[in-house]
């Protein structure tokens, strides 16, 4: 990790009138909205905010129906090696035949680039990755023998080989075990330190002002935006929960 | 009349479709899709038809293409019903393999008519049985190259692809693991999964009818599924599962001509069974086998 | 084509519509479930899985003296190798590591392998009668007789009869089959009897209409059905008023076309109606929802500038 | 269990000669269907010994050649098969056979291409079923033995002009019963279309439930007009055919029930396979025989019971 942190003007992530529709109910409507160039955000808000959808309308994994998305200014496609992904645990096929260090290395192969056999450094800094996440013991296992704490983890491990400058996770926290989830909130810790920006959904809304610099609170549409200790007031809680609850 | 004359090519032949079938299927049962070649089988005559009624023509090639360009159709409206209805992939499939046969027999009947005896088995389906080499005096004939002229196409094709599919794997080895594992991760680090699922249905569909040209359905059908099952239960790893699946597929379809009969003449019968059969009966056998073993190691 | 409608057309094609319409309900009504078990190409497995049965059964009643024609022998073959065909998919599926799809597929290329295998011995045989024996898989529908549309009809009886009965027990284990049999329900017993009505629809199906017109009356009307209403008791109607229809309308037409294949033109219908369902329908329709998806992009777009 | 090769010598009609004792063993000579194999042991006498290899009843559209069946195909000394697309893949086979060196005929192909009932540029194969046609084949066999056994040409040639003499009095014999079947009633309809080259040379109207392919598929209005031909022109019989499913025939037999009109199954007739070697209808003869006789009774004819030489069985 590159030891000075250098500000970058640009946002890490900027979306301009940003709608989604799913199949024919709109779940995110007219979003616009600029991440910090740096630090851990997290977006918030309840069941069916589209909070997941908004991330991977941003990635171009689902269709959107209107809307900009720049990363660090830029389309995806100019910056996809600075840009780094945390599915959600659940949708990945952990049945699969690959052990944790496969998955791991697979955050390197853009740097190995089309038909070329991924070279032993990448496997060495996949194995680094694995071990950031403290995972390096389970590199040879198959992934399908492993809890849902360390499966999550070797996806974070995935995530970090990649380098990226800007993180998008998708409920990092989600069904895991609190050694996994202090050894999470230490690795985002480190990568705030050194300048990175962390955007990841979650749901525990009291640890939010603890762990994130800045929140997104959303409902579908950009409740509010701002520094995490004060976003949440009563007002903007009741305005993102008070309205779903009468929706 | 020697083993080369009448045994090395249905030998070749089998074991190549194997390979080829073997390897992609195991794709298809990452994937669950493992019932695609079902569905493809009977999805290849409205293509065949139409060939006819456009070329006018009963010889391969039209045809070939024809079996290839709709099994390919098929696939891919396979998975667009999965996603616009919201279909499971089997209910999808069943649809459009349905779909495709009906219009393929309505096509057959008006518009190829009943006088012309068009049907699926002389034109696409091999028989792996009557793939003789008669040019071939023996072992030497494989050097010399009026004999080699002399081997029946539906071979050459089925090699072609058996040597095109493990280069296909070698080239985008990890390419097709990550496209199997997470889309996803492979679209958003650019390895553009919508391409690459497009190349591998048109390598299934090449390699379908190329399997159904010299073999017939029955072998192909067992090849796409067998190999990859048997080494998903036997190994744990993708490198491991794509390996033995390669060499699961050469063992039944050596087994299966032999057992069929090579080793009915040998024990001086004169009478044989389905090659095509056996080797997929020898496939069933293997499943068996690893099912019991895999069972044992918990 | 009117009077086709009406089983004005003739005698045969009147017995064929109503053979084709008897089969159509039951197969939709069962294949409805079937398709909410997750498992809609075990027919189609089922269907190959008889091909052995059929040529072990010729063999066995060529070895005993019996006739080894008689098509009642020849299903209860089929019917067995089926069955056999079916559990072993689930015994394969069990472990968990193979999933239900490649077990299927490997229940199928395999038993379709043994049949070729068997067929290839009775080819050798120096014993006539054996004409047809593969066609009894390629039955078709035009050639129906009176007493295959009395079969139909029984099949069709015997599969309402036993859907309506189970019909509690049976959406509780397609909603939930966790929670179905924490309540106690007999979950293996419901999923055999399913299965048995499926192998019922399918060896009635296959010496009447044919191996492909099984398979898709038991997966299209279920599939069209399912776009329409989420109730299942009204999904199971409508499926199997679907496939009753796609007969109906599919005989009418291929009477009054020349050459058109009666079996091939039901199947063809069946789609139609799901192509129209998958179209029009209100809930998940594709035209309702380019619409609404329209009407969408544009106020998305408004709201954006 | 493959009792074929057995089986084909014992139908050589000329066994009492031992063929062992004849100083070179007599060549092999393998024909694909028994249409091509009996004439053609016939022919041959002891010149040659003729095998067969789709078994009875086995429907050429259908046959699965295995490796014992290729095996045989590679052994003969010559091959006879009909062409004109009949045998499917195995044609290929005997193609890559033929370029090889071996000598292969393609009988049906030996026939003049303008007799031939050609449907959009493809001939229907059903050409044994005009015994004047079939003769023009028999020529092509015997020339071909011929070649093969030089020194026995003479007596091939003198069974070859038994056989054509046979041939004649078949020929004008069964002109003469199908003669006297009522104008309005010749019509055959049968389960599937092989019957083309029978009805043109004896002027029957002839109309099959499927197509050539036993693959193919009949429609409802199919079986309404061939039911509407039957009451139309009171027609009493319907035929079956040994190597094909007789379920749409007992369609069209219920078909016309309905309409107050009794059609009976007028027997079961040899379309793409013949009787069981050894017995009389396991001749090519025979085969002709059994349907012009079976025929002509069903249709209101008048012939012998016993068929043209009283060979037929009871």
């Amino acid at each position: 990790m590159s030891p000075v942190p250098v500000a970058l003007p640009l946002p890490a992530l900027s979306l301009r009138g940003l709608s989604v529709a799913y199949r024919t109910d709109a779940v995110l409507w007219n979003v616009t909205w600029n991440s910090p160039p740096a630090g851990l955000v997290a977006i918030v808000g309840p069941n069916g905010a589209g909070k997941s959808t908004l991330l991977k309308a941003a990635l171009g994994l689902i269709p959107r129906l209107a809307g900009e998305v720049r990363f660090f200014g830029a389309p995806l496609a100019a910056v996809r090696r600075r840009v780094g992904y945390l599915p959600q645990r659940a949708a990945v096929e952990w049945d699969f035949p690959a052990t944790a260090l496969d998955v791991a290395a697979m955050g390197r192969y853009p740097r190995a680039g089309w038909f070329r056999p991924l070279p032993r450094a990448e496997r060495e800094a996949a194995l680094a990755a694995l071990a950031e996440v403290g995972m390096q013991d389970v590199a040879h296992r198959p992934i399908g023998e492993l809890s849902g704490g360390q499966q999550q983890r070797v996806l974070l491990a995935r995530t970090l080989a990649q380098e990226p400058d800007l993180f998008l996770m998708d409920e990092p926290f989600a069904g895991v075990d609190a050694a996994t989830e202090e050894a999470i909130v230490g690795v985002l810790q480190r990568l705030a330190a050194a300048g990175r920006c962390v955007i990841a959904v979650h749901h525990d809304l009291s640890t939010v002002p603890r762990a994130f610099d800045h929140a997104l609170l959303l409902n579908r549409e950009v409740i509010a935006s701002g520094p995490a200790a004060t976003l949440l007031s009563p007002e903007n809680l009741a305005r993102a929960y008070g309205r779903r609850m009468s929706a | 009349m020697s083993f080369a004359a009448l045994d090395l090519v249905p030998l070749l032949a089998a074991m190549l479709a194997c390979l080829a079938c073997g390897l992609l299927g195991n794709l298809l049962l990452l994937t669950r899709q493992s019932l695609l070649g079902d569905a493809v089988s009977h999805a290849v005559l409205p293509g065949i038809v139409l060939a006819f009624l456009v070329t006018g023509s009963r010889d391969a090639a039209p045809m070939l293409a024809g079996a290839v360009a709709a099994a390919f159709a098929a696939a891919l409206l396979v998975g667009v019903l999965t996603r616009a209805a919201r279909l499971s992939p089997q209910a999808a499939m069943g649809i459009v393999f349905s779909g495709f046969f009906a219009v393929g027999v309505v096509l057959l009947e008006t518009g190829v008519g009943r006088r012309v005896d068009l049907d699926l088995d002389h034109v696409l389906l091999g028989q792996l049985d009557t793939l003789v080499w008669p040019a071939a005096t023996g072992w030497a004939s494989l050097l010399d190259p009026d004999a080699l002229a002399a081997l029946p196409p539906e071979l050459l094709l089925i090699g072609a692809v058996a040597v095109a599919v493990p280069l296909l794997f070698a080239a985008l080895w990890k390419e097709l693991r990550l496209l199997a594992f997470d889309p996803d991760f492979a679209a958003v680090t650019g390895f553009a999964p919508r391409a690459l699922s497009a190349l591998l249905l048109a390598a299934l569909a090449v390699a379908c009818v190329a399997a159904f040209w010299a073999v017939g359905a029955i072998l192909t059908l067992a090849a796409l599924v067998v190999p990859p099952v048997v080494a998903r239960l036997l190994t744990r790893s993708y490198r491991a599962q794509v390996l033995v699946s390669a060499i699961v597929a050469l063992v039944m379809g050596a087994g299966g001509v032999l057992l069929a009969g090579v080793l009915p003449a040998a024990l001086g019968q004169d009478w044989a069974v389905s090659g095509a059969g056996m080797v997929a009966v020898v496939g069933g056998v293997l499943v068996l086998a690893a099912r019991l073993a895999a069972r044992e190691s918990g | 084509m009117w009077e086709a409608l009406t089983f004005q057309a003739g005698h045969n094609a009147a017995v064929v519509a109503a053979g084709c319409i008897a089969f159509g309900l039951a197969a939709g009504a069962v294949g409805c479930f079937v398709l909410l078990r997750g498992r809609a190409l075990i027919a189609d497995a089922a269907a190959h899985a008889t091909l052995p049965g059929v040529a072990g059964a010729f063999l066995l009643g060529l070895a005993l003296g019996l006739d080894p024609r008689a098509l009642p022998w020849l299903l209860a073959g089929g019917g067995l190798t089926a069955s056999l065909a079916v559990l072993a998919a689930n015994a394969l599926a069990r472990g968990g590591r193979v999933k239900d799809d490649a077990a299927i597929a490997v229940a199928l290329s395999v038993s379709f392998g043994l049949g070729a295998v068997l067929l290839s011995v009775v080819q050798a045989l120096p014993v006539g009668g054996q004409a047809g024996l593969s066609g009894l898989l390629l039955g078709r529908a035009a050639g129906m007789a009176e007493a295959d549309a009395w079969t139909m009809a029984a099949v069709a009886l015997v599969a309402l009869a036993v859907l309506g009965a189970l019909l509690r027990p049976l959406s509780a284990l397609l909603f939930d089959p966790l929670q179905a049999s924490l309540a106690g329900l007999p979950v293996k017993a419901l999923d055999v009897a399913l299965l048995g009505l499926m192998l019922l629809v399918v060896l009635a199906g296959l010496p009447a209409v044919g191996l492909v017109l099984v398979v898709a009356l038991l997966i299209v009307p279920a599939a069209a059905a399912r776009l329409l209403t989420a109730r299942l008791p009204a999904m199971a109607a409508l499926s199997a008023g679907f496939g009753a229809g796609s007969a109906h309308l599919g005989v009418a037409i291929s009477a009054a076309a020349p050459g058109a294949p009666t079996g091939a033109v039901i199947v063809l219908v069946a789609v139609a109606v799901f192509a129209l369902a998958l179209l029009a329908s209100p809930r998940r329709g594709l035209v309702a929802a380019l619409r609404r998806r329209a009407a969408l992009l544009a106020a998305a777009r408004a709201a954006a500038r | 269990m493959r009792l074929i090769a057995r089986r084909a010598l014992l139908a050589a009609p000329l066994l009492a000669v031992p063929m062992l004792a004849r100083a070179q063993a007599a060549p092999l000579v393998l024909a694909t269907i028994a249409m091509i194999g009996e004439p053609a042991q016939r022919l041959a006498g002891t010149a040659a010994r003729v095998e067969t290899l789709l078994g009875e009843g086995v429907d050429p559209h259908l046959y699965r050649p295995t490796r014992a069946d290729i095996a045989r195909l590679l052994r003969a000394d010559l091959v006879l098969y009909h062409g004109l697309g009949l045998e499917g893949r195995l044609r290929d086979a005997i193609g890559r056979v033929a370029a090889s060196g071996r000598p292969v005929l393609a009988v049906g192909e030996a026939v003049p291409r303008d007799s031939l009932i050609v449907e959009d540029g493809t001939p229907d194969p059903h050409v044994w079923m005009d015994p004047t046609l079939w003769g023009i084949a028999a020529d092509s066999i015997a020339a071909r033995l011929s070649a093969l056994r030089p020194a026995e040409a003479p007596a091939i040639q003198g069974n070859l002009a038994a056989f054509r003499a046979e041939l004649a009095a078949l020929g004008s014999w069964a002109r003469a019963a199908m003669a006297t079947i009522p104008r309005e009633r010749r019509v055959l309809v049968t389960a599937h279309d092989a019957f083309a080259y029978f009805g043109r040379r004896y002027e029957l109207a002839v109309e099959g439930i499927q197509g050539i392919s036993t693959d193919s598929e009949a429609g409802v209005q199919r079986i309404r007009d061939l039911v509407d031909l039957l009451v139309a022109r009171r027609i009493p019989a319907v035929f079956a055919e040994t190597s094909v499913s007789d379920r749409n025939i007992r369609a069209l037999i219920e078909g016309a029930a309905a309409r107050g009109h009794r059609v009976v199954l007028g027997g079961s007739l040899f379309s793409d396979a013949m009787g069981a070697p050894g017995t009389y209808e396991g001749t090519y003869i025979g085969m002709i025989d059994h349907n012009v006789t079976t025929i002509v009774r069903a249709l209101g004819g008048e012939v012998a019971p016993r068929g043209f030489q009283g060979r037929l069985a009871a």
